[in-house]
């Protein structure tokens, strides 16, 4: 298994494998060894990996809907982070607002301690309806020794409510992973737990790592409320300070995402003594599962059962429908880490078999759960970069690629059908009926009329001025 | 994946989507430069169509009227169309006059082309040609007054002296009724190519008119009488309007022995390409690398597009030629045309219609002789995401709340509509590009990461499944 | 007084005359008559008129808000006319429908009263809630010879509401003019007293010939029913058939357009006693003396004070302001007929003067009202044709021109300012408040910087292919 | 008349108009053939721009990362960077490596520059230029870093043997910060004027590409090396943005002895005139009767518009240059651009607005260092018709119900706004056409004759009195 683009960059053989008729993992460099991860990307091979810093602002803290998100930093930061995920909430504030202490040079000169004191101050008495101030640092900021911690605390004292410091600079950890560990740890640590409500709250739980993209939550809160159970936080998506204060009283934790917050649900489970069930919700036979071993744990099986019935009755129909027309089609799936291995099996619903599959910063249990499910000759690949990409669209020619939005037109302009994994086309893509959404997403894709006429021979056709790219096929 | 061919029964109009001939005669004699129309019939007859002119090309639209009144219905209107001949002629010296009739006048039973030869017989120093077209509103509509203007051209200007050989190394292009807009692209094509043509006729300049001090007696631009006599030395016709232009292009190839290439409204990839691959085989011109770069850029829009149209359902309706263009694109765009209403009662067009969505795979609905109530009805039975025509269908737009994206004629309710171009590769992208935004604006109040965000969480019974390269179905 | 343009036209000269030094009117053929009007237009000189048809359908029937305009002819006619005047309404139905009988060939060689029978009924059938039917006649179905009226009768008895038929086809009369008395005298006719209400109608008024212009009326309306009066019937803008059904209940006609409706006025005078006064809606002094006048027939006189004074103190600091950025500006106005005269008053106001009056198809009384008021030198010139508007346009350099829709783009091809006196630009203009809207739009039009751009030196300059009109000062 | 100069005072920022400088490079880069930007610092810093660009052009962007990480913040980044260069390099052979700075790289104080002569030094068979341009964000902002970009262009790229008096007969352009349909407008007119631009850079077509198949190994289209090498021997070198290429167009009159002309945007008639008018000083060719025409249009579309626009207060934010540009279309419109805000802290460009804007007879209030959440409290206390900038303008939109006329970057709501011009005279014209309809749309649900109407009757005190040429004055 080698890749033509990779002829001056041998180091990336380990991070690439196949799954062989054995089942094992048949890694590039001949080895046999596990496929290679989590380790820093190779200086200029151009990588999709982001920094720490998105992956604490960009992602966990982010769909915090009533918290200031202050970036403390340059404005870049804060302006390119500023908006774009779609992690909704029901509020007027949420995702319109991005906060900076906007460091110029002086700043990095003598310090930002003193401006970041005051942009926590002034943007909490300009949004006095807010709940909380995090603040998020960065490389600069960290470098130059701005104390950040001491500046929230100092801070929260005069304003009388939370700030909460995220030490995510952006040259931390090897991917935007590690941001989504320091920003569950840092919420953890400073709220979680910090009001002791009255109530019963024994058929209550949490959902651990989702994060509301296009409103996933919709698609499945409504199932465990159906069982009779209430939602006391989203961690994080929809949710609010408060919700996440008290989320220590729930009976259980249910977790989503479990590379961003297993170890969430580990924490409470310490502290709290808080159990957890990991679960899938995307898919049909996930989703019944998740609801469930829920209701195992609360005695309500049958109930379950009810609700299970109803809602793939109607589902079921456009499932068919759509399997299909799907039936058969190679899936490339790129995503940031678990989502790969949550969606094999509902691509198997729809018909569709995963042949490709890479993370930006799975570890090895994420790799482990994806050779569990690929088929046999299955392409797997960590930290892919662009010509890496290009070479697997170029000589696999996968039916439909799942990737982010870089990636898109990368896609688009090597005429492969593309669904966007990370920000959904028109989701939620979750639950029950996010899965009619995402068939119908693939649907779209894969039988828009513009690939015909892309296939078509392109005339008028001008002469390129360069030669193309020289990807011949290479023994694998 | 079928299509169907159905006929609105009823004999009132109710908000038609067409209006009369007289229009038609009177737009196209504007491309011709230093033309003046007199028009035989009551005020009315001309004042209003300047009106629909003005409010759509936002420029002064000149044309005269013969006033006929109550006496002439009993006497005839010879005396007043000599008069006005003559008061046009002596105040004006224009480059040519046509002369186009009304309900009125062929009621009456007027012999235009008799009275125009008497004219001229009493004027010798009148050199000038003076045509007439028939153009009564009680036949066809609109469009037809065009027609047959174009027909009037291609029969009585061009030069029959010529030599055998002979060629003015131009194409002759019948654009129809399009926009100043649109022919400008068609030029800019023609350019690129290294190509001349000969536009019969040109109404690109004379009705998107720049401000010019002091005011030339005549609006600047448009094909000159002597280019028209010249067509008959062309290499070749396309008409790119099959209704409009087509018997033309016919008449020139009959009279003149000058090839006729009769095209779909080049809309789209596949109706543009038709037309750049008749210009390779009429002149063996290469396609320039600078169209292959438009071309390119009309694909890349069509696939960044394809998922927010992709199994969209549109509403068309207008005119039978710019119908049959548009549909091209919108099957590209992975678009169901719906619904498909002309009011013309054209059958062996709406059957070329039935096979062209069938071939395109879509479904659609195809209705002749309607208007627009109908139009409203049945997008209230079967709705739709998308309307695109005219500027009247804006209360069907606004009663529904479904985008109108604005094409054909009139565009009266915004500006500048009439600069822009829907035909070749340019004209594709920009009506890609507008239709696009016209969803993101209506579907989604918050566009995040390039994707559509659907404000509300669908339930499955409100998704219907695309079938195909696009038709609903609910399981 | 010769135009250049006319060189070829001599006939136009009665149509043109100069207010001499005496107040008297010296007409262009030095003859020393009264100025020419009235007449059929020469043809071919490129008038602005319109037609009978025109004027019956889009001034007078048009503005009829719950009754379907049904034009019994070809569809052209019934096109053209729809949606286009805004004789506002408070109604869904209203401008937004246009029916037509759309005769095609074989209808006019067979007669087309029976598929306009059918047409009046499934009009009223598709809209049950409309009122009545009002059916246009045009020219070919005059000619053919329908009996339209018949038609009308037979259909009225069968869908149990007024059918009302209209002889207003084009070529009828000299121009539009026509078609506003066949409007007036037909809707009279057939619809005014049609029903006889009990209640006490004594200090009730209607309004005669106003057309409700981007809702013109809502500028006056108020201020009657401030003297305590009640509206009956606006005759015709924003009314409802039920309205004109009970129109002669009034105590007090108020006559707004005397060319259109004062003969209305007249014939109720003369069948039902209605007492009326003529007025002018437009400007401060004429629409105090309105009020005044109606005041005055009920004894209001103090309330009428009240509430002029109420009103103007509200808007003289607007008009003052105004007055001193149009003041000395010359104006050129060319309307249908009676709003040059309206209107000369309210540009004097607005500190401006009329030095050139047109009139589409005013009568000698129009005529002399004009001249009464406007000042020597002035230029008059009846059914300007489009040569002779652009002569005057070069010539006379207006400071501004006062026209309709068709005009505007000629205007502006000269670099005359303009304000469209038939449709407003942004309406209403009547009224106290409305003159506050007039002042704005013509300031807009005098003041908008594009004029300084035009008369820069237009650089680049393309060559023009062919020469200017050759417009000279021709001794006048 | 009199204008006002502020500036926003607070630490913190809200809603930035602005970003950071390494983003500015790249797009600059982009308009090199085979050019690549290797960003020295966090994959976020690459990433991040990456995600904003496709967003706005919807293509792919492509740069490369140093992935800086902890550890070299305590060793440097020099191994990273060497090995950064090395692989880009080997793999892909560019034409021209760029490397910017960041935060990170400029704050352990890595010698970029001494790297990459070590890098040279051990490898001698890259003879590619390779350029690094300093763009820590903490120093101005996006458009800092396509300046400094460009100075390094003309300081190390331009060939400096030139013989006495020779030329390569084409001028230097330096658009500045624009979209790609900005460039094409561009060479649109130069093209008319039968001249030869020399683009420093042209992203208008890597990042307005097409699809081809296969795919080139680099995006078509863009300035080459050896183009750029050869600007030193242009006849001139316009800089339309003073703030993104003036200083450059200085270094190559400075150091190369080509005349430079730093203009205004040519966005709006008189900036247009002013471009078109150097052009003709520079090369003595004559205005084509083409340009003509396109100018004679606007001024007719000004004319036609100047009733809907005429005192509409307007609030524009964004970069200084852009903002200078619009500025001029604004008050030829006879709009007010009541609040003009930008984030930069550029006192003498705030003064000459100023002074500009009481020359056009407008009364502003110019904002320095301002952010969106400023500009959105300034709208409440003192509202606006129409909103211009950027797509973050979206959320005042949202909340204020104004319609926000697109310009600048990013655009991301909206679709293929990047193909779009609104310099020259028919990015004027198109500009034109857009705010009418946006005012169309928004203030009159129903038009009516091609004139505006209001939905309520007005009361006089709504009624601001247009004075001058637009200041609101409520007596």
């Amino acid at each position: 298994m080698q890749f033509k683009c990779n002829q001056t960059l041998p180091e990336r053989a380990i991070h690439i494998a196949l799954k062989g008729p054995d089942g094992k993992c048949q890694r590039g460099d001949g080895t046999g060894c596990f496929i290679a991860n989590n380790v820093a990307t190779t200086p200029g091979d151009m990588t999709e990996r982001g920094c720490t810093y998105a992956g604490c602002r960009g992602v966990v803290g982010g769909p915090v809907k009533d918290a200031i998100q202050l970036t403390h930093g340059p404005i870049g930061c804060a302006f390119f982070s500023w908006g774009y995920r779609p992690h909704l909430a029901d509020s007027d504030f949420h995702m319109k607002y991005t906060f900076v202490s906007d460091m110029n040079e002086t700043n990095i000169v003598f310090g930002g301690e003193k401006k970041l004191l005051q942009s926590i101050i002034e943007a909490s008495a300009e949004f006095p309806d807010a709940k909380a101030v995090f603040v998020y640092n960065t490389c600069s900021t960290a470098l130059i020794g701005d104390d950040g911690r001491d500046v929230a605390k100092q801070a929260e004292a005069i304003i009388g409510k939370p700030v909460v410091f995220f030490e995510c600079e952006g040259f931390r950890g090897v991917s935007q992973s590690m941001g989504h560990h320091v920003g569950n740890e840092t919420i953890f640590r400073q709220l979680v737990g910090s009001i002791e409500p009255e109530g019963d709250f024994s058929r209550s739980i949490n959902i651990i790592g989702d994060y509301n993209i296009k409103n996933d939550i919709r698609t499945f809160e409504y199932l465990f409320e159906a069982l009779g159970l209430q939602i006391i936080a989203r961690f994080t998506g929809n949710v609010s300070v408060d919700d996440l204060k008290i989320m220590h009283k729930a009976a259980l934790n249910i977790v989503h995402c479990q590379r961003s917050a297993t170890y969430i649900a580990d924490m409470m489970k310490e502290k709290y003594g808080t159990p957890s069930i990991n679960v899938t919700l995307w898919g049909i036979r996930n989703m019944a599962q998740a609801l469930r071993a829920a209701a195992a744990f609360f005695g309500l099986e049958t109930r379950a059962e009810e609700v299970i019935a109803h809602e793939v009755t109607r589902i079921q129909p456009y499932i068919d429908a759509y399997r299909q027309r799907l039936h058969g089609k190679r899936v490339f799936i790129y995503q940031g880490g678990p989502r790969v291995w949550h969606w094999i099996e509902l691509l198997r619903e729809l018909g569709m078999e995963t042949e490709t599959a890479a993370t930006t910063f799975g570890h090895t249990d994420d790799y482990e759960k994806i050779f569990n499910q690929i088929p046999e000759g299955a392409l797997v690949i960590d930290n892919p970069n662009v010509p890496e990409i290009e070479e697997i669209l170029n000589r696999r020619r996968p039916d439909l690629f799942i990737s982010g939005n870089k990636e898109r037109y990368l896609a688009y302009k090597l005429g492969v059908p593309f669904v966007n994994g990370h920000t959904y086309d028109t989701g939620p893509y979750a639950g029950f009926v996010g899965m009619v959404n995402f068939a119908r997403d693939i649907d779209k894709a894969l039988h828009a009329p513009v690939w015909n006429i892309l296939h078509q021979r392109a005339r008028p056709a001008p002469a390129t001025h360069h030669a193309a790219h020289g990807f011949e096929e290479v023994e694998s | 994946m079928t299509s169907c061919l159905t006929m609105q029964d009823r004999a009132v109009a109710i908000n038609p989507t067409r209006s009369c001939a007289p229009i038609g005669a009177m737009l196209a004699n504007y491309g011709i430069h230093g033309a003046i129309t007199i028009n035989h019939g009551s005020q009315g007859c001309a004042t209003y169509p300047r009106h629909q002119m003005a409010r759509h090309f936002r420029e002064p639209v000149e044309v005269a009227t013969t006033s006929l009144t109550e006496k002439t219905t009993v006497y005839g209107g010879k005396q007043n169309l000599l008069a006005a001949l003559k008061n046009i002629w002596e105040r004006f010296h224009p480059t040519m006059i046509m002369v186009c009739s009304t309900c009125l006048s062929e009621t009456i039973g007027d012999d235009i082309p008799g009275i125009i030869d008497e004219f001229l017989d009493k004027r010798p120093e009148v050199t000038i040609p003076i045509l007439s077209v028939k153009t009564p509103s009680y036949i066809g509509n609109h469009t037809t007054g065009f027609d047959n203007f174009l027909k009037e051209i291609a029969l009585n200007l061009p030069d029959r002296r010529k030599k055998k050989g002979e060629t003015n190394g131009k194409i002759n292009i019948i654009p129809g009724w399009v926009n100043p807009g649109d022919i400008r692209e068609l030029k800019h094509m023609l350019r690129e190519m290294g190509l001349h043509g000969l536009w019969i006729t040109d109404y690109s300049e004379t009705l998107d008119g720049g401000y010019y001090h002091p005011r030339p007696h005549f609006p600047r631009g448009g094909t000159t009488v002597e280019e028209l006599r010249n067509s008959s030395k062309s290499l070749a016709t396309i008409a790119l309007q099959r209704h409009i232009g087509g018997e033309a292009a016919h008449i020139y190839e009959r009279r003149y022995n000058v090839p006729a290439h009769v095209l779909t409204m080049p809309i789209g990839l596949r109706n543009t390409d038709a037309f750049v691959n008749t210009l390779v085989e009429i002149t063996d011109h290469t396609i320039p690398e600078s169209l292959g770069v438009e071309r390119a850029r009309l694909l890349d829009a069509l696939v960044d597009t394809h998922m927010y149209t992709t199994g969209l359902r549109v509403a068309l309706y207008g005119d039978p030629d710019m119908l049959e263009g548009l549909v091209g694109l919108i099957a590209e765009m992975g678009m169901i045309p719906a619904h498909i209403l002309t009011a013309a009662d054209n059958r062996s067009w709406g059957e070329r219609m039935v096979e062209l969505t069938e071939e395109l795979e879509v479904e659609s609905e195809i209705i002749l002789k309607g208007d627009l109530h109908e139009l409203h009805k049945r997008i209230k039975q079967r709705p739709v995401d998308l309307l695109m025509g005219h500027s009247k269908g804006k209360f069907i737009a606004e009663a529904e709340n479904i985008p109108l994206v604005r094409v054909g004629f009139p565009v009266e309710d915004r500006f500048g509509y009439h600069r822009r171009s829907i035909v070749g590769y340019n004209g594709a992208t920009a009506l890609v590009d507008e239709i696009t935004n016209m969803i993101f604006e209506r579907r989604a109040t918050a566009i995040v990461s390039n994707t559509l965000l659907e404000t509300g969480l669908e339930r499955p019974t409100d998704i219907p499944i695309t079938l195909r390269n696009g038709a609903a179905h609910h399981p």
